[in-house]
């Protein structure tokens, strides 16, 4: 007993201890970086996230270089931290993290999934904080607008995909469409009006809704033999890899696709990542849409592609990131980077706060050149949180990720 | 019609994998009443690992299988001795959270040895389309329902006529009782543990098949709760009787209703609305014993 | 044969129940542990056979010695396999097993398969009662025939000791004589050392050779069966008869306490 | 249904049975003020069934119970309590995880007024109550000789202790008709004697001694005791009533039973 | 319980008292005094900490009295959370309810949504029980899912910063004083409830159903009002919840915040109001705790570690703190403490 009663003593000093650890803060560092969700569902698209940020801001440290195609130089007086945390992707944690990274002086923040984005939209206007997101759905656009993304929000992604496929459609019926989306507020978030709007528009039958786990646990059989009984031409949806994955293959198996007997094409919004997806699944995945998405990892005649390759070659050389959301992460981070330079422009490093981060910083970035990373340059204003001008399409053939389209950004939300 | 058998066919078949799963949850709640949270813990682990012996290692089918159930072994005894055996005698409750402590380790595991990325192993089981009529049947479910059936089989002869099925028996009605009588109650519990973490695993290869392995998997142990209770905690046939019914309930409300609610999901709670009526009306679930109450 | 030497034994380390116990079973014999509810004698069992551990409690000053080895340090499992079994009170029957499956249990830990059978038939010999039930579900057995049951299960293990936790704990008296019997048989038959522990002194003393009488977790008299079935303070305070030699009547109890002679 | 002011409680041809044994087949019996009343008979006779009957924790499949006149056969038991039928089991049933007086205390809920809004904020009158009951407790833990335990978990308790407190929370439910299933079984000499004092005298009444505890001060004028020991249950029982195998066989005084040839071939065996 | 030396009580009063000592009192106060003058000289970060703690407890209190006192296992309680945090959120957001009572009406809402699942536990036990309650959970929220014109769907819904009066509770100082306040509150009312009349009768149902009934006590009536009070605290948290985190979303209510409320209940010692508090400090430090040392692990060890470390060493620590302590936190504190008050005897009776 008394061992353990001492055993007691030493965890709780160790842990009080811990809590009191100040993380080291040199003089003139701004911090980059923000909430991760490393276990989840979305932990593997985080996990690269992180990965490409601290490469990134190693970079730019070493350097003082925005990028290699860029001019402009962060201030050679100034270096900058990657601070994160875990919030197991639960929003009162994120919350907790948030303030935590906020008090130690942290002047933009980051969401890394739909459900702390829900939670933390408010705070962060109210907080006049700026952030970048690797969640995009329509809920961003609603007012306030503080949390600028990288890629369009998945009802544009989407009707990318039906303005895609319209154009191809020979037949003189009206094409029918329904969604396969994921079940939880990402996937659900292709389900407003406006985004049906849009497909009546231009032209398309909606049948219904059907919806997949966001990790299917089992083929999702009745979901596509309800699709195929109803005759369907198109399904769009919103759906991570695991999730898209075992919904294609049985697809195959029950002869659906473009290149099956029965002819339908299936397209997701960004998550669905085309290239990760090609990896995995070979010619399996033939047919399969994804908009939005970047391009793949050795595409190396794209500048941003090369640097990103070069990083890693640098800075981990055995321990390559092969998921494509490492070049979300160097986005993340030029955006931020950006915006944190940005402001240094218009007020001194001891005057900089959130707000002016926000408005001299994330507001004022015009044209920004990724090296082709994201679709366009990325432009934010006031009312424009959605970076891109444009969506790249791609399509699996023969178990490769092709680009088949790009189509321009409807703003529907 | 086509579409009501269609969907019939295919909740039998996924039934069957959580009947399998289930079971393994049975085996744990009948040895040792406890109500074992890592169930499906031990089900993502087996994907993950069906996937590191098919693709890095590239094994065939057979022997991934087989190396597979080794894991178990080693990983039910390293369960049982570190974990469970300290915590005989003690409340149960205290074991609950143990096993709920476990899953945490688990996926914890899990992540520190495969990364958080998601894993596919498409090319485990021939991609077939069996063709019934208009009807089609996977070959992946037709292929996980004959294991199934197999492990099931093995089982019920395993408790009825060898003699550590009669210790596991009499070690879930009385642990001082056999511990007085010479029996070793952690051998006892170290082989219903193992032969959890073998269902376990083996469940997961065969939805690892199907879905990739993921940490999510981990979830279809809840399920699998679901189906112990429905067939009655200490049933081994009622398990696989309430596997098959809510695999097939499942599918039939998921195609029918789901197109009529704002939201869907039924198919995700459809089992629980069924499994709560039933137990409203028999306590005990379909199958399950009444426990002889005196006073 | 088994040796308990001044044995004290605490619960969670903090309530001390038994406070130096000495007793000794020789080969054969039946030895009686009489003593008041609460007094330690079912505690003194739990600590011979090794289910103390299993309650949290423990051993913490004496030891206990089986045939020359000091057991008390070991689990259950082992004590058992040592061949000391014990008969817990109250009946515990595997509920939901059948008679027969409930003695085939206690004969886990035996290879002979053939003299397994022997044994069945011979525990049906001494409790006819259970023969004709042996496939029921033993969960719906009468009081008796449980403790039939559990008293052959137990023999099923072929113990050189059995350790009997008062098998006459809420029988009827027809039963109690009954049981009585049986033990006292097998103890002439197989020749099995038997310690019982007993509230019913009159029934234990009657087949007993030796007994010991225990209070507060001490042992506070001893001595041969027949005499002990002489002894004043045993007739007054646990058989009911005054020292005139008549049966006085429930009805004529004092209100004031009487004192023992031996507590004094 | 009024036939006899004297009885208390009138079973009339019950029947009950279950997993196809028959536990109990067409019993009538009366228990009557005044009186002590044995139930005694062979292990599964079904003397704790028909306690469980009288209960109502059983449901009898056939026949009925009535109580002062009011049909109680199929009645929850807790109404049973209410209406003043009290009951220590067999096999010590107490709350483990409370103190003796606390489970003394919680048999008084019949008798208390105050729910949950009141205990939570624990003001004037629910205070109060608390105190009047724990006063009664108290006497009640005083008359059974359990002071020293009071604040003890009765689940680590000696077994005769725990008898005794299973006893007292009986008495604190203040009935009118207390069942005792086999108070003294287990027990040595010296506490039979205790435990058959305390019954004569909860069956007599205390009078002043206990004059803010009714219970204690005026008794309990009918208690029924299911009991094996004979020497016990001749002593103080006014009447015995005896089952077999589910049937009454005899029903009569002491010295009637003693000598009734069934009874004895049944039960009781040759006295050596 | 043993008193100190030289402490007698001379009425019943004084023995029923919580506090029965002035040297009890005193450290009451102190305590309350550091409690609530905590916002003086703690940064936000730990206020939002303080108040997650604060709001759990809350919560946790309403779990031990279902499960720790009552016996009736729910692994739900997150789902009833969920629905008092909705209700609220409709109520003051989409209705227009002034705060003060749009929180009780949430913690109603929750009460009846205990209840309503609470009915099967007339039927079941055990294990049967936890899987109904489980099912409860995954009901509500396709329920709330369902009612996407009221609760927003997936969408979740956006509430306003909660003010009483002129009083802006959305700073962190007043929220964390709300929270405190009521966290206290329910504290108090918990500890009186299962020493009253209710709370036996609760108490009475978990060690012996059987019996409780025969002695007159209603399982029907009194389970479900251990469902409806656990309930209702339930309810009062989940309100909480949301109006701080001011969003409504069912992500914020997952079905493993149910399972680890039962985890912290254990740990802190079921059945006790300090081991409800004990379980819910010691497992929300540890949380912290591990979200900070993830990136210095990851720094030392490798990225991909870091989030496996800290989930795993979550897990390895309640493993060997059960392994060491399986009947929980309060109870070793009451060993402690025992230990002192009868030092230098070490064993009682």
């Amino acid at each position: 007993m008394g061992k353990t009663r001492f055993g007691f003593v030493a965890l709780l000093i160790v842990m009080v201890a811990l809590f009191m650890v100040p993380i080291g803060a040199q003089a003139k560092t701004l911090y980059v970086g923000g909430t991760q969700s490393l276990t989840g569902a979305f932990a593997e698209d985080s996990a690269a996230v992180l990965a490409g940020i601290q490469d990134y801001v190693r970079y730019v440290n070493e350097t003082k270089m925005m990028a290699p195609w860029r001019k402009e130089k962060f201030p050679a007086d100034i270096t900058l931290e990657v601070l994160w945390r875990d919030d197991e992707l639960k929003p009162a944690k994120a919350l907790s993290i948030y303030e935590e990274l906020k008090a130690k002086g942290m002047l933009v923040a980051r969401i890394s999934g739909s459900p702390i984005a829900l939670a933390l939209k408010d705070r962060l206007w109210e907080d006049q904080m700026g952030a970048t997101s690797m969640a995009s759905g329509s809920y961003l656009m609603t007012p306030p607008q503080s949390i600028f993304t990288y890629y369009p929000i998945y009802t544009d992604s989407c009707a990318a995909i039906a303005d895609w496929f319209k154009a191809s459609w020979k037949e003189s019926r009206k094409p029918r469409v329904a969604y396969l989306t994921a079940d939880n507020a990402m996937g659900k978030s292709l389900e407003i009006p406006a985004m049906r709007a849009y497909l009546d528009k231009i032209g398309y039958e909606f049948v219904g809704t059907q919806y997949v786990p966001l990790i299917a646990t089992s083929p999702p059989t009745t979901q596509l033999t309800w699709l195929k009984q109803k005759g369907v031409d198109l399904a769009l949806g919103v759906m991570i890899n695991p999730g898209s994955q075992p919904t294609v293959k049985e697809m195959v198996r029950l002869g659906m696709g473009p290149f099956q007997p029965y002819k339908m094409t299936f397209g997701v919004a960004l998550p669905g990542h085309a290239a990760v997806f090609a990896e995995a699944m070979g010619k399996l995945g033939d047919g399969y849409v994804c908009a939005g998405s970047f391009r793949p990892l050795d595409d190396l005649a794209t500048p941003g592609i090369k640097f990103c390759d070069d990083l890693q070659k640098k800075y981990h050389p055995d321990k390559r990131v092969t998921h494509i959301m490492y070049e979300g992460g160097m986005l993340e981070a030029m955006v931020q980077v950006e915006a944190l330079r940005l402001a240094l422009e218009k007020a001194p490093y001891e005057k900089l706060t959130p707000k002016v981060v926000l408005e001299q910083g994330f507001y004022r970035i015009k044209n920004l050149n990724t090296g082709d990373i994201s679709s366009t340059p990325l432009t934010y204003g006031k009312g424009d949180i959605e970076g891109v001008d444009e969506i790249r399409i791609d399509q699996v053939r023969n178990g490769k990720s092709v680009k088949v389209g790009l189509a321009p950004v409807h703003g529907i939300y | 019609m086509t579409f009501f058998i269609q969907l019939v066919v295919t909740g039998f078949a996924q039934g069957m994998v959580y009947a399998l799963i289930a079971i393994g949850f049975v085996i744990i709640l009948k040895c040792s009443e406890v109500f074992n949270i890592a169930q499906g813990h031990f089900v993502m682990i087996g994907g993950y690992l069906g996937y590191t012996f098919l693709v890095p290692l590239g094994l065939p089918v057979w022997a991934s299988l087989l190396a597979a159930v080794v894991v178990a072994v080693f990983m039910g005894l390293v369960i049982e001795r570190f974990t469970l055996r300290p915590l005989i005698g003690q409340p149960v409750l205290a074991v609950i959270m143990m096993t709920i402590a476990l899953a945490t380790v688990l996926s914890g595991l899990a992540t520190l040895i495969w990364g958080a990325e998601y894993k596919a192993y498409h090319g485990l089981l021939p991609t077939i389309i069996l063709k019934v009529g208009s009807i089609s049947i996977p070959s992946e479910s037709l292929i996980g329902l004959i294991v199934s059936v197999i492990c099931v089989t093995l089982l019920m002869l395993l408790f009825r006529y060898t003699k550590i099925g009669l210790a596991m028996r009499a070690t879930a009605e009385d642990l001082q009782v056999v511990q007085s009588l010479g029996i070793k109650a952690t051998t006892v519990y170290a082989v219903s543990w193992i032969i959890a973490c073998i269902v376990g695993v083996i469940g997961g290869i065969l939805l690892g098949g199907i879905s990739g392995a993921n940490m999510v998997l981990a979830d279809i142990g809840l399920k699998a709760f679901a189906v112990v209770l429905l067939g009655g905690v200490n049933s081994i046939g009622g398990a696989i009787f309430a596997g098959i019914i809510l695999g097939m309930l499942e599918n039939v409300a998921a195609g029918y209703l789901d197109p009529l609610l704002p939201g869907g999901g039924l198919a995700q709670v459809f089992p629980f609305i069924v499994m709560i009526i039933v137990l409203i009306f028999k306590p005990h679930g379909l199958f399950g014993l009444a426990t002889i109450e005196r006073i | 044969m088994l040796d308990v030497n001044n044995i004290e034994v605490a619960y969670m380390k903090v309530i001390q129940v038994l406070r130096g116990v000495s007793l000794k079973v020789d080969d054969g014999r039946i030895v009686a542990l009489l003593g008041a509810n609460g007094g330690g004698k079912t505690t003194t069992l739990k600590a011979i056979s090794g289910l103390l551990k299993t309650e949290v409690g423990e051993v913490t000053n004496g030891s206990i010695q089986f045939n020359g080895k000091q057991i008390d340090r070991y689990g259950p499992e082992a004590i058992a396999a040592m061949g000391i079994t014990q008969v817990m009170e109250g009946r515990r029957v595997l509920e939901h097993l059948s008679v027969e499956e409930n003695l085939l249990v206690g004969a886990y830990c035996r290879k002979d398969k053939t003299a397994i059978k022997k044994d069945l038939e011979m525990v049906f010999d001494y409790f006819p009662y259970i023969q004709r039930l042996r496939r029921q579900v033993s969960g719906y057995l009468s009081g008796g025939e449980q403790q039939m049951l559990v008293i052959g299960r137990a023999l099923m293990a072929r113990p050189k000791l059995i350790l009997l936790d008062e098998p006459s704990l809420g029988l009827a008296p027809l039963v109690v004589k009954e049981i009585y019997k049986i033990i006292h048989e097998i103890n002439a038959g197989v020749k099995m050392a038997i310690l019982v522990v007993e509230q019913n002194v009159k029934a234990a003393l009657g087949i007993a050779d030796y007994g010991y009488i225990m209070e507060n977790g001490r042992i506070v008299l001893s001595g041969p069966a027949e005499i002990l079935r002489d002894n004043e303070d045993i007739k007054e305070f646990y058989m009911g008869i005054s020292t005139v030699g008549a049966k006085k009547s429930y009805r004529d109890v004092k209100h004031y306490k009487r004192k023992k002679r031996w507590l004094a | 249904m009024e036939k006899d002011k004297n009885v208390k409680l009138r079973i009339e041809n019950i029947s009950l049975s279950f997993g196809g044994v028959n536990a109990l087949i067409d019993v009538s019996m009366e228990i009557r003020d005044n009186e002590i009343l044995a139930i005694i008979g062979p292990n599964g006779a079904g003397k704790t069934a028909l306690l469980n009957c009288i209960n109502g924790f059983y449901k009898p499949q056939k026949g009925e119970i009535y109580y002062k006149g009011q049909k109680i056969t199929r009645m929850r038991p807790d109404k049973l309590a209410k209406l003043g039928i009290a009951r220590a089991f067999q096999n010590i049933e107490l709350y483990a995880g409370l103190t003796t007086q606390d489970n003394i205390m919680a048999a008084r809920h019949v008798l208390m007024r105050q729910n949950f809004v009141a205990g939570a904020l624990y003001l004037g009158w629910a205070l109060k109550e608390e105190i009047a009951h724990r006063q009664i407790a108290e006497e009640i833990i005083d008359f059974l000789e359990i002071a020293p335990i009071r604040k003890t978990h009765v689940g680590v308790l000696p077994y005769g202790m725990q008898k005794r407190v299973e006893l007292g929370r009986a008495l604190a439910l203040e009935p009118n008709l207390l069942l005792l299933d086999e108070p003294m079984a287990g027990m040595n000499l010296e506490e039979k004697e205790d435990i058959a004092r305390f019954i004569l005298d909860i069956y007599e009444g205390q009078g002043a001694t206990y004059s803010n505890t009714p219970i204690l001060r005026d008794g309990i004028r009918s208690i029924v005791l299911v009991e094996h020991d004979m020497g016990v249950v001749m002593d103080i029982a006014d009447r015995i009533i005896v089952l077999d195998f589910g049937r009454k066989i005899a029903e009569g005084t002491p010295a009637e039973i003693k000598s009734n040839p069934k009874v004895i071939s049944a039960y009781l065996g040759e006295e050596e | 319980m043993a008193l100190y030396s030289g402490t007698f009580h001379e009425n019943y009063a004084q023995d029923m008292a919580v506090f029965p000592t002035k040297l009890h009192w005193g450290l009451l106060i102190i305590f309350l005094i550091l409690l609530f003058t905590c916002p003086l000289f703690f940064s936000d970060r730990i206020l939002t900490i303080l108040t997650m703690i604060g709001i759990t407890i809350i919560s946790v209190h309403g779990l031990n009295i279902l499960v720790g006192y009552c016996g009736q296992i729910s692994m739900g309680h997150a789902g009833f959370m969920a629905v008092g945090g909705y209700t609220s959120a409709i109520l003051y957001a989409k209705l227009s309810f002034p705060f003060w009572a749009a929180l009780p009406c949430g913690a109603l809402a929750a009460g009846i949504a205990g209840l309503f699942f609470g009915l099967p536990s007339l039927k079941i036990k055990g294990f049967y029980l936890i899987m109904a309650t489980i099912a409860a959970h995954f009901i509500i929220i396709w329920a709330i899912i369902q009612l996407y014109g009221l609760t927003g769907g997936a969408d979740g819904l956006s509430v306003p910063r909660p003010r009483i009066g002129a009083i802006m509770l959305g700073t962190k100082t007043n929220y964390f004083y709300l929270v405190m306040v009521l966290a206290c509150l329910a504290t108090l009312i918990a500890h009186n409830i299962v020493r009253t009349r209710a709370g036996r009768a609760f108490i009475a149902i978990r060690d012996n159903d059987l019996a409780a009934e025969v002695m007159g006590i209603s399982l029907w009536s009194y389970k479900l009002q251990a469902f409806f009070i656990g309930c209702v605290f339930a309810g009062v948290a989940g309100a909480l919840l949301v109006h701080y985190i001011s969003f409504a979303s069912t992500d914020q209510f997952p079905f493993m915040d149910s399972v680890w409320y039962l985890g912290m209940l254990i740990v802190g010692g079921m059945g006790s109001t300090g081991g409800a508090i004990f379980g819910v400090v010691a497992l929300k430090l540890l949380d912290e705790l591990v979200t900070v040392i993830g990136p210095i692990l990851s720094a030392a060890v490798a990225p991909q570690a870091a989030a496996s470390v800290a989930i795993m060493s979550h897990g390895l620590i309640i493993i060997i703190f059960l392994i060491f302590e399986p009947r929980g936190l309060y109870h070793r504190w009451e060993m402690i403490k025992n230990y002192f008050r009868l030092w230098p005897f070490s064993h009682q009776e």
